[in-house]
């Protein structure tokens, strides 16, 4: 039941001296970093959908309040970037919070609906938005570089960039398994797993899925705001048909609730697509194909694959 | 300003005629095999696309054959689709959320696959009926008349349909008691492709009559997914009648919306409205368990 | 008309039937008796088909039963009634009954199923607009019976069918049952309930933890002291 | 420590019969037009078992549900003196009412002691026994005699085991009324005969009031002070189990004449 940090840890060590091979490969390097910061996005959705099983759609429209908050606190405010992502964030947690409310009451079927109908309607938001500095249907540019202790850190230079976002990767998957073996995670698989009882035994339902909306959301407003800051760029694209289908499959295809199956998804499917974009209209073709594809042929996703063989392994070990 | 409110809220009529056909169809399959089409938008896409060939192939083609062609069409394409996806997810443990996801995957891929096909230029339909026609100082197009009688037919076909003959009455009672459905020694999975297959005519059916109004292209399915899924949550997922008064409600206010504040505020505006209308009654209008 | 050889069915890990062997006549009105949660309604499942055995068979005039679907069972004429019902809520008692005559067989003789249900049950026809949301347990219970007989049933295994009924509504329902099988209809009933039907059972089966631990006609029944009193609480 | 003796001893003093724990006061609950519960009201007094029984749809299950707060009621609840007829299911708990399910539902995707776990976690109100929790499990544990089976799969349980499994969950969150929807259901007599002395020895070590469903009439005479019978949703009879089990009404809508011991 609980989760260890030992695999984490390693693949931390692995990735740490990663570069020393690629570091010449610029590409490679940008869809390292872009694996890293969507694993984060990623981690809290599967918080939220796997381990307390709600049906949140909305976890990328909620990253991309973090990413826009961000942009616009430190291009039209003027804060420090670092400072931009912390209340960037914070913004996107409220907006969980806010979300969170009314699905309180609702069926599973209508949390993915109003979650579904949230990211949709923020594509109209931010296109009204226009007048406050949204940048309307075309984007936001010129976000000012991440600086951190006078160093500044242009998104050209990829070195400096893959390490502040294998860190915040490293961090928030640390985060997320202390969450899940803290009380608030044992609540949530609780009321997963049999709501009426878990209520009947202490825990507060309302007060656990208010916590863990509110996390999820402040994963994904974390990860928004660290890509605001390494694209320096944002726009309304983020929240496209394409990227939606593209990191729920990774969630799906990882595992609902079965750790680290989620994250090695994240890097596998971000990695295809990226190679996969001399096809052009081919690639979301295939895309579509494979996803109906591994779903049909891997009920399990790739966390219930990685179990299977840590199960298989842990009884060869007992027996020799 | 009367006659404008007038032709306001007629326009809203028609398009809520439209919006009820393929919030239906979404509701339909729910209440009858609790499966979410997220590729439904798409297949209305197919169905005007599928049109607009037919007319373009032909020059002799006309509205009632087009119909006539597309209906056996889109249904049994809906049953291909229905044994191919929702069928062999339904086996395992998450198989709400993965054929959302499969779904979603087959939406992308019908829309990229229309666009190989025809390619990103837009393409129109021709019209229904020509020219306007006056009551009192009140201009109807044609069109929008005849797409309002349409969508009334087949909303009313339906009904009837599911009320009155054997088979519509099997459907209702596998939406109502799977179980008791199968002990009474109905073939389930029959009846699931059978309401697959309605569906998928009745996206059809409002891509074609939409493609009359507005021009055609191939992700133009998504909207109507999406607007088709909120009336389906306001009226009460798997509920038809709650999908009918629902798409009307929203399908009129949108015409007012559009426009008092423009069309960029519908989404907003129907996203306050359901949250407000969930937290008072939070399974929808009419909504089932 | 159906035999039942070394049925043994689990539930994940736990047996519910253990090595289980019966055999029903043609024409009898069997009854399995025994508490709560010993496996009855399992074994009752699993002799219609809708539980797969892991060992032994069920055998249906002559045939596996496992090897049809449940639709090919129904259309043989073996038809289960569960003890929940199983009602479409929503519509009325005489669609519900429609309903009933799913299978090809029944669907040819559904006018005459329809009028011998009406004759059997005369306030189902009465009431035959009602929706069945609407009806108390007893009537509910009815359409569940009617339905069961709508599939042109030769053979038809009720689950419980006193369940929540009042003692008079219970002996009606039973005196129903007899008239039933008097009509030329097997039926094999499940029960908690003994006094009632003890009256109209050919032979009784008591289960016990997944075993038979009994079976006798009526005659050895009642003439049993010790199974009596273990039966019936009884002196 | 100290103050589980004075309770014990406070509660001596004030034997059963004495000091209501539980007042329900005209307790309605209606679904949409269909009434479960029709103006129900009875006492329970502190330290007795207190048996439920009637017909199935009688109300029995939506009367717990009503008490543990899962359902919202027309009228008032007293527990202890408060009312707690608006009281969300946790809160309940931590006052002092736990509940078994008539379904045995676990968490199907933790072991035994994971399950008893939740209920350490987030049924103990108190700090003093939140302090303590580690040593209530095993206390719990020790008590329901699952020591044995901690460490295995909620999902690859019996049924028996289940059934303990829900009771040590239920007593670990540290109740004074126990709220129990037929815990006998789908047991063998033997298992039966072993869980009736469960239940009457842990009221006993804890000092419990224990609410019970049943539908064996005579398990529930056997250890039952009061008994009440439901039918409809409405209470029909309420009193010593001799006196209810003869009450001609009784009879007819629940036992049946032929059913009567002689």
């Amino acid at each position: 039941m609980k989760l260890s940090y030992k695999n984490t840890i390693i693949a931390f060590a692995v990735m740490l001296f990663l570069p020393l091979l690629i570091h010449d490969n610029s590409f490679l390097m940008h869809i390292l970093i872009m694996s890293c910061l969507f694993s984060v996005l990623l981690v809290g959705w599967d918080l939220i959908m796997g381990y307390a099983g709600i049906f949140s759609f909305g976890q990328i429209a909620i990253f991309t309040i973090g990413a826009y908050s961000s942009a616009m606190l430190s291009k039209i405010v003027g804060l420090p970037p670092l400072i931009s992502i912390l209340v960037g964030s914070l913004i996107a947690c409220g907006v969980g919070i806010i979300v969170a409310l009314p699905s309180l009451r609702l069926a599973g079927i209508y949390v993915a609906m109003v979650t579904f109908l949230l990211h949709e309607a923020l594509i109209s938001m931010i296109r009204i938005g226009r007048v406050i500095g949204t940048g309307g249907a075309t984007s936001i540019t010129g976000i000012p570089p991440l600086s951190f202790l006078g160093y500044s850190f242009p998104s050209i230079e990829r070195l400096p960039w893959y390490y502040v976002s294998l860190t915040l990767a490293f961090l928030s998957y640390f985060v997320f398994i202390r969450i899940i073996n803290s009380s608030y995670g044992i609540s949530f698989v609780a009321l997963r797993d049999a709501e009426d009882l878990a209520k009947s035994v202490g825990v507060d339902d309302y007060r656990s899925k208010i916590i863990v909306f509110a996390m999820a959301a402040l994963f994904a407003g974390l990860a928004g705001g660290f890509y605001a800051h390494y694209m320096r760029l944002v726009s309304v694209r983020i929240l496209g048909l394409d990227n939606f289908i593209l990191l729920l499959v990774m969630l799906i295809v990882g595992g609902l609730g079965k750790f680290p199956g989620v994250i090695v998804a994240t890097f596998i499917f971000t990695i295809l697509n990226e190679y996969m974009r001399p096809l052009e209209v081919f690639r979301p073709i295939l895309l579509g194909v494979m996803v109906i594809v591994a779903i049909i042929y891997m009920p399990n996703g790739i966390g219930g694959i990685i179990n299977f063989i840590t199960t298989k392994f842990r009884r060869f070990k007992r027996i020799s | 300003m009367f006659n404008q409110l007038i032709s306001i809220f007629a326009n809203g009529i028609t398009i809520s005629s439209t919006y009820a056909i393929v919030a239906i169809g979404l509701s339909l399959v729910y209440g009858v095999s609790k499966t979410f089409n997220y590729a439904y938008g798409s297949f209305a896409t197919v169905g005007a696309y599928i049109t607009w060939l037919l007319f373009s192939m032909f020059d002799w083609m006309n509205y009632p054959v087009a119909i006539m062609v597309m209906i056996p069409f889109m249904f049994l394409f809906g049953i291909a689709i229905e044994w191919l996806i929702p069928r062999p997810l339904r086996k395992n443990e998450n198989w709400e959320i993965t054929t959302v996801v499969a779904t979603l995957g087959l939406g992308v891929l019908l829309a990229n696959l229309v666009l190989f096909l025809f390619g990103p230029y837009t393409k129109a339909l021709p019209e229904l009926g020509g020219g306007t026609v006056s009551i009192g100082h009140v201009q109807l197009d044609w069109n929008r008349i005849v797409i309002l009688i349409l969508a009334i037919l087949i909303v009313v076909g339906l009904k009837l349909f599911l009320k009155k003959t054997y088979i519509g009455m099997s459907m209702r009672a596998v939406a109502q008691d799977i179980e008791g459905a199968r002990v009474v020694g109905m073939k389930i999975n029959h009846i699931f492709a059978l309401t697959f297959g309605i569906s998928t005519v009745l996206a059809g059916l409002c891509g074609m009559l939409l493609g009359t109004i507005y021009f055609l292209t191939p992700s133009g399915g998504w909207e109507i997914f999406i607007k088709a899924f909120v009336i389906v949550a306001l009226g009460g997922a798997g509920s038809i009648d709650g999908a009918l008064y629902a798409a009307f409600i929203l399908g009129i206010t949108e015409s007012f919306v559009q426009f008092t504040l423009g069309p960029i505020w519908v989404m907003p505006f129907w996203f306050i409205f359901l949250m407000a209308v969930l937290i008072f009654k939070p399974r929808g209008l009419l909504g089932i368990r | 008309m159906l035999k039942v050889d070394n049925l043994d069915t689990f539930y994940g890990e736990l047996q519910v039937i253990r090595n289980i062997s019966l055999t029903v006549e043609t024409g009898d009105l069997v009854v399995m008796l025994g508490p709560n949660g010993h496996g009855k309604s399992t074994l009752l499942k699993a002799i219609c088909g809708l539980i797969k055995p892991k060992a032994g068979k069920v055998e249906f005039g002559g045939e596996d039963v496992h090897s049809f679907s449940i639709e090919k069972i129904v259309e043989k004429g073996l038809v289960y009634i569960p003890e929940d019902r199983r009602l479409f809520p929503q519509m009325t008692i005489k669609e519900n009954l429609l309903l009933g005559a799913y299978n090809p067989i029944a669907r040819k003789e559904r006018e005459k199923n329809l009028e011998f249900v009406y004759q059997l049950f005369p306030k189902l026809k009465k009431m035959y607009a009602r929706t069945v949301a609407t009806l108390s347990g007893g009537e509910a219970r009815m359409v569940a019976v009617g339905r069961g007989l709508m599939a042109s049933a030769k053979f038809l295994a009720i689950d419980e069918p006193s369940l929540g009924l009042a003692p008079n509504l219970r002996t009606e329902l039973f005196d129903k049952i007899h008239q039933i099988n008097k009509a030329g209809i097997t039926v094999l009933l499940v029960e908690q309930c003994v006094t009632e039907v003890l009256d109209y059972a050919d032979r009784v089966y008591v289960i016990e933890d997944g075993r038979i631990v009994y079976n006798g006609n009526k005659e050895e029944v009642l003439n049993d002291k010790d199974v009596k009193k273990a039966l019936l609480g009884i002196e | 420590m100290e103050k589980q003796e004075e309770r014990k001893h406070a509660d001596k003093i004030l034997s059963p019969g004495v000091k209501p724990i539980l007042r329900v006061e005209k307790t309605s609950k209606d679904f949409s037009g269909f009434k479960a519960l029709t103006d129900v009201s009875f006492e329970v007094q502190t330290n007795e078992i207190f048996g439920i029984a009637g017909p199935n749809g009688a109300g029995k299950s939506t009367l717990f549900n009503v008490i543990a707060g899962k359902e919202s009621n027309q009228g008032d609840i007293f527990f202890r003196k408060k009312n707690i007829a608006r009281f969300r299911p946790y809160k309940v708990c931590h006052m002092g009412i736990a509940r078994t399910f008539q379904t045995p539902e676990l968490f199907l995707s933790m072991n035994v002691y994971d399950n008893i776990n939740v209920g350490a976690r987030f049924g103990l109100s108190e700090k003093h026994e939140k302090q303590n929790a580690d040593k209530i499990m095993d206390e719990v544990i020790e008590l329901v005699g699952l020591t044995a089976s901690k460490n295995v799969s909620a999902g690859s349980l019996d049924l028996f085991e289940k059934k303990l499994t829900t009771l040590a969950l239920a007593l670990v969150t540290k109740p004074r009324l126990l709220l129990l929807d037929e815990p006998l259901g789908g047991l063998s007599p033997h298992e039966i005969d072993k869980f009736v002395k469960l239940i009457l020895h842990v009221r006993d070590e804890l000092n419990l009031t224990v609410i019970i469903i049943e539908h064996l009439m005579n398990v529930l005479a056997e250890i039952c002070n009061t008994l009440m019978i439901l039918n409809s949703g409405a209470k029909i009879c309420i009193g010593p189990p001799d006196e209810v089990l003869n009450n001609k009404e009784v009879i007819k809508v629940y036992l049946g004449e032929k059913n009567v011991k002689s």
